[in-house]
């Protein structure tokens, strides 16, 4: 079976620097699969080429066997892959619901006359898109806070609410930009099983990721990014043990 | 609970006001009110528009008087050299509007910032220097004279009283429009453009269609208003849309608070009227208006009407502190 | 009767005259913007300020010119302290459309309070060498049209010298490009903001003195002139000090050959217009860089 | 949440209820007569508007000193229009609804008077404007009158001198505005009556600060005379730039320089220059058994003497305004007919061989401004002063 998501000879430059340097990755429909690698390696740069936040120099991503280099965020969004922000990117001033409401904008089609004058399948679509928005909300935990304003959540909660609001887009690949980064040990535990059970959901997931032992817990594969490109690839036991991973990480401290 | 939630529903709001605002002539005798009010009710309209893109999208315009001017002029121009219908001129105004709003906005909508806002500021201007420059369709800058007065299906709106209700009824179904805007996927898209127009892009809005979207809809209120001030002032000069109304169309935003459509409807009452006001000092009318703006801003950033709520919430927190203290000192 | 090279080169001169006008008001806007990231849009206010007050020393206290303008300069930046102090620094975190109202506040403010101190009379004061007209190849150059270029080299030369060398001029860019980094090596961010005030105060004040023998000086002169320094800010590169100046030379030469070869009437559409031109097709202004875009 | 919507509703609710309660105050029976007047004070054509407010203010307390009329005070009514056709009409509004005034004078420009004169028309009030556009009172409007000379009229006056002077071809440059279009029309329109051609049409904007590139387009034509359209401080900049760029062709002004502040703003460079103006400029020059002397000297001196600076013509259009409007009640009250809006305009037609400061009114049913061109003298500027240049 093909994967779902192929970059083939992915590069980007920055004037002079080379953030990613002819990547190859592959993700496989269902599983959880990491990218790891240290500061620099260009693992953000890699999802901000991937959902289309900016141009790729050469290379192409191909989704589902399609092409998606070039498109806009929206456009790839649409295909069935969104993503979170290792600074989140929450909406502040909206409540904590309307919030993952926004997540469900693929899943609607009100358009600004029909919302205008609230025609009658606008008003079933609203109902729609409320109940399905909290059932999302009740998965990761959050119904209890739904009419709360997002800016005035907690960190951890705020992350947590970004991953639903993803979830509401309901994506076939999900890429999660640390999700862990400002978490403290608890709430690492619980976004690991959140973790597991969207995987159950079959979303594929994609995770970059600082938190070693998060990684370790809930991947099935993982790739090694260093300096642009990947340095290794395996299962969690295999990298845990590779030269040239430990060299990388080492090299760096 | 049923009460809750229908005191939270929009509606609630809109249907007190609307009680509200056609009840007032029976209450004002006097036409000179009712007038005011009418412009209130005309300035509203635009800030309403101005402040679903403002406050609601988060897009700066310094130029939205132009399409206030543009509506009225379009109108205003069939009427008087071809005495085309009023009815038949909103149609063509709005036609013509959509037209220019989207050709402008959608290189326009592109830019942020003080960017945005020097872009739509030079629009204005421009569009004011064709307003005075096009003298044989305008008048030129001693205006165009001769435009008829309103006339709907056979109803002639000449006194300030029915003047008053077509005004009122305009902005109450522009707002319910609005209300129903906001509370809507369109409306969730917008405030996450305003929120984080990249996390709103990767969750698939399509960022430039709904910004141009919702300039063109606030450059077509903007035009019903013109529509409605030149049938009622039935005389129109380019100085009431030059850049200095756009600005003050922007202050009303801001002083009434962004982001909230009451918010515009006070501030666009509070600023029509505040001259009328102000007359007490006169002279001193400019340096007073410069010292409400600011000090609006210094003490209420967050407007007016949010900032007189957040100031209330405030002292009631405290009187039910107290009490909470009183009540431990009792047991 | 003149010939059209000649009408041209006569263009071009006056161009270049209201150009660093326009340059030296964007200059002020791009000093403010460096240090705050704020449009100010009381700096028309204070070139006209600059100009008023050059007035009253001369009319009122009888000083020679040289000391009214010193005076007038001092002045008006002290006023931009002022605004700074009063209006700009009680917000913490305010947004850009705040500051845009505030600003706007202020300069209403000063315009209402101008016209109480002056009058809404115009004013003028006397050329600074006589108006006895420079022949230059059948066009002609008023003298005074040489001081306002003089006084535009000083002014960008010292800004320059002040950016480049002193440790007080380095530390207000430091703060423009990194605030927190900036107040971290302990510069004081807050200060730099109150300096950027009054210094942009004085330049607008020096642009209000130099022109002010040549278009007269009043009230409310300051709302276009703002506007047009803000223009020459834009065209030459929001940030970018020495852009202000090239935006203002641009934009000072094509609006006086759109009004010479074009129509006078549409002069203003056709200095817009080339702005609109410029955000849409290199907003990053004639001398700013493309910056890549990082999320 | 609930809680701060019904603040939100109170927001909105508590200024309607202020605006109701105002309203609903008694508009209390009056005993004096009420004069509205409107007067841009402020804004762009304060430079006009102040003088003319301060005017009629000073002629309010001379005249109720002396025992008003037929023992009945005049009150003035004032609102301050900022130029702003809106604002002028809710001040219109204001004065016939609120005030219950029986005659208007003002307001200061065209674009505002020619603004309000529907509402005039519908609600039946005298209207006596101090704004110069012949629009205003062609085609004559039932209660429409004004007092400044028409800039038909300046016009005329100009046209007249060069016909004499055998000039054939001018250039004009007009200011973008009410009073700038207004001129540029009739300088356009009556230019063929005088044998002229109009070679250059320039247009600058109110707050334009340079002139050059506009003259220079000028001296790149034949034209052999440029008059300038404008109100102070266009013309003065126009005068030192036309000096600068050598142009020696005479320069005619309109008459809305007609103040010292033109002179003073040019320094040399309006030395040779004409312009047509009120005979207020020129008082001291005109002959013993000018009619207008003394009234012009009267108010030369009461203006002078409490505002300091010096009484110009715009002011002197308020005077005729409010001596017209005073005289007409004064006919009234002597021929015992009630005072009332409609009295009052009836009797303004009546209004003959008035000697105001702009010149011997004459109205009629036909004309509404009573003014002939003679109202209006050449001046020429010498030694940095007006001199009668005929």
């Amino acid at each position: 079976m093909e994967p779902l998501l192929i970059t083939e000879k992915l590069t980007k430059d920055f004037g002079g620097v080379r953030a990613l340097d002819n990547l190859d990755l592959e993700v496989r429909e269902g599983l959880i699969q990491s990218v790891i690698g240290p500061n620099g390696a260009g693992k953000t740069t890699l999802f901000n080429v991937i959902s289309g936040v900016i141009p790729a120099t050469s290379g192409v991503v191909r989704f589902n066997g399609e092409i998606i280099t070039g498109l806009p965020p929206h456009r790839i969004s649409n295909m069935g892959t969104t993503r979170t922000f290792q600074n989140l990117q929450l909406f502040c001033d909206m409540t904590v619901l309307e919030n993952v409401m926004v997540g469900m904008h693929m899943r609607s089609a009100g358009g600004f006359f029909s919302s205008s004058f609230r025609l009658p399948w606008i008003v079933a679509e609203e109902r729609r898109i409320r109940d399905r928005s909290i059932e999302w909300l009740q998965l990761v935990g959050l119904e209890m806070e739904s009419e709360k304003i997002a800016g005035s959540l907690p960190f951890g909660r705020q992350r947590i609410l970004e991953l639903a609001r993803a979830l509401a887009t309901d994506p076939r690949l999900l890429m999660l930009d640390e999700p862990a980064a400002g978490l403290n040990l608890k709430e690492t535990q619980d976004l690991a099983g959140l973790i597991k059970r969207i995987s159950k959901l079959d979303i594929t997931i994609l995770l970059v990721e600082h938190d070693m032992d998060l990684v370790m817990e809930v991947s099935d594969h993982v790739s090694v990014m260093d300096q642009g490109r990947k340095i290794a690839e395996g299962d969690p036991e295999t990298i845990r043990n590779d030269e040239a991973v430990l060299k990388a990480y080492l090299g760096e401290e | 609970m049923t009460f809750r939630s229908l005191l939270r529903s929009p509606y609630t709001g809109f249907i007190f006001f609307a009680v509200l605002l056609l009840l007032i002539p029976l209450a004002v005798t006097n036409e000179y009110y009712l007038n005011v009010l009418i412009i209130i009710g005309i300035n509203s309209i635009i800030v309403m528009g101005l402040d679903l893109l403002m406050g609601y999208t988060g897009q700066i315009s310094l130029g939205h008087a132009a399409f206030y001017g543009i509506g009225a002029y379009i109108s205003g121009v069939l009427s008087a050299k071809w005495g085309v219908p009023p009815l038949m001129g909103l149609l063509l105004a709005l036609v013509g509007v959509s037209i220019i709003a989207f050709t402008v906005g959608n290189p326009t909508l592109r830019l942020h910032g003080h960017y945005l806002a020097m872009a739509t500021l030079g629009f204005g201007i421009i569009v004011f220097i064709f307003f005075q420059e096009l003298d044989f369709l305008t008048g030129g800058p001693s205006g165009l004279v001769g435009i008829e007065a309103m006339t709907l299906f056979g109803i002639t709106f000449d006194s300030d009283r029915s003047y008053y209700y077509l005004v009122s009824i305009v902005m109450l179904i522009i707002l319910l429009l609005s209300i129903n805007l906001v509370n809507s996927r369109v409306g969730r898209a917008l405030r996450a453009i305003h929120g984080s127009e990249i996390a709103a892009n990767v969750l698939g809005v399509k960022i430039s269609r709904y910004k141009n979207g919702i300039f063109v809809i606030s450059a077509l209120y903007a035009a019903v208003a013109g529509w409605l001030y030149a049938h009622y002032i039935t005389f129109i000069s380019p100085s009431s849309f030059g850049f200095m109304f756009s600005i003050k169309l922007v202050t009303m935003v801001v002083i009434g608070s962004l982001g909230s459509l009451w918010g515009a409807i006070f501030g666009a009452a509070l600023l029509t009227s505040l001259p009328e006001f102000l007359t007490v000092v006169e002279d001193y009318e400019t340096v007073a208006f410069g010292i409400i703006l600011m000090s609006v801003m210094i003490f209420m950033p967050r407007g007016l009407l949010r900032g007189i709520e957040d100031l209330v919430i405030k002292i009631f927190a405290r009187i039910s502190d107290r009490s909470e203290v009183q009540e431990k000192i009792n047991e | 009767m003149i010939s059209l090279e000649q009408q041209i080169l006569q263009f071009v001169i006056t161009g270049i005259t209201i150009g660093s006008i326009y340059g030296l008001i964007g200059l002020g806007f791009s000093i403010i913007y460096n240090s705050t990231e704020i449009i100010n849009f009381a700096q028309g206010e204070f070139v006209m300020l600059g100009g008023l007050i050059t007035v009253t020393g001369i009319q009122v206290l009888h000083l020679p010119l040289p000391f009214a303008a010193i005076l007038a300069v001092i002045m008006v930046a002290v006023i931009g302290i002022v605004m700074d102090l009063f209006a700009i620094r009680p917000l913490k975190d305010a947004s850009a459309i705040t500051l845009i109202i505030i600003t706007i506040g202020a300069s209403i403010f000063i315009r209402g309070v101008s016209s109480f101190v002056w009058g809404k009379e115009p004013y003028t004061i006397p050329a600074f060498s006589g108006e006895e007209p420079i022949p230059f190849f059948g066009a002609v150059i008023q003298p005074q049209s040489l001081w306002v270029l003089f006084i535009t080299i000083v002014i960008v030369v010292g800004l320059k010298q002040f950016f480049d060398r002193t440790l007080t001029g380095k530390a207000m860019i430091a703060c423009a490009f990194q605030p927190r980094a900036a107040s971290l090596v302990g510069i004081d961010v807050s200060y730099m903001v109150l300096l950027s005030f009054g210094l942009s105060g004085a330049v607008g004040a020096a642009a209000g003195i130099v022109i002010a023998p040549m278009s007269m000086t009043q009230y409310d002169m300051g709302v276009m002139l703002g506007l047009k320094g803000f223009c020459a800010a834009i065209i030459g590169g929001l940030g970018y000090p020495w852009g202000a100046v090239v935006g203002g030379l641009a934009l000072g030469i094509l609006e006086s050959l759109g009004a010479g070869l074009i129509s006078s009437g549409y002069k203003d559409a056709i200095a817009f217009t080339i702005l609109l031109l410029m955000l849409f097709f290199r907003p990053q202004g004639l001398l700013g860089k493309t910056k890549g875009d990082r999320v | 949440m609930t809680k701060s919507r019904l603040f939100r509703l109170a927001g909105i609710i508590l200024p309607m209820a202020l605006v109701i309660v105002l309203a609903a105050a008694p508009a209390y029976a009056h005993e004096e007569y009420k004069i509205g007047a409107i007067f841009a004070s402020t804004g762009p054509a304060s430079m006009l508007g102040l003088p003319e407010k301060n005017t009629v203010m000073m002629l309010e307390e001379a005249l109720n000193a002396a025992g008003g009329i037929g023992g009945k005070k005049v009150e003035i009514i004032f609102y301050n229009t900022e130029a702003d056709p809106t604002k002028t009409v809710t001040a219109v509004k204001k004065l016939i609804k609120k005030d219950k005034v029986e005659i208007i004078i003002g307001p200061t420009t065209s674009g505002t008077t020619l603004a309000i004169i529907d509402i005039i028309e519908k609600e039946k009030v005298p209207l006596i404007s101090a704004a110069a556009s012949v629009r205003i009172i062609k085609p004559v409007k039932p209660y429409v009158f004004k007092t400044p000379q028409t800039d038909v009229m300046a016009v005329e006056k100009i046209y007249e001198r060069l016909q004499k002077n055998g000039i054939k071809r001018v250039a004009i440059i007009t200011v973008a505005n009410g009073f700038g279009d207004s001129g540029r029309n009739q300088l356009k329109i009556l230019a063929s009556k005088y044998g002229l051609t109009v070679v250059a049409d320039e247009r600058f904007g109110k707050k334009d600060t340079d002139m050059t590139v506009q003259l220079t387009k000028i001296k790149g034509t034949n034209a052999q005379a440029i008059i300038s359209w404008d109100t102070n401080p266009g013309p003065a900049v126009i005068a030192k730039n036309r000096k600068a760029l050598g142009i020696k062709i005479p320069l005619y002004n309109s008459h809305g320089v007609a103040s010292k502040k033109f002179i003073e703003l040019s320094g040399g460079a309006a030395e040779g220059t004409y312009l047509p103006a009120g005979k207020l400029l020129v008082v001291d020059q005109l002959t013993k058994n000018d009619p207008q002397r003394k009234v012009l000297t009267d108010y030369k001196n009461s203006y002078e003497s409490k505002f300091g600076g010096s009484a110009n013509t715009f002011g002197g259009h308020a005077y005729d305004a409010f001596q017209i409007a005073v005289k007409a009640i004064q006919n009234l009250v002597d021929k015992k007919i009630h005072v009332n809006r409609d009295s009052i305009r009836d009797e303004l037609e009546n209004i003959t061989g008035f000697v105001g400061t702009g010149g011997i009114f004459n109205f009629s049913a036909k004309d509404h401004n009573g003014l002939t061109k003679e109202g209006f003298v050449l001046v020429e500027i010498e030694n940095g002063d007006w001199k009668l240049a005929e």
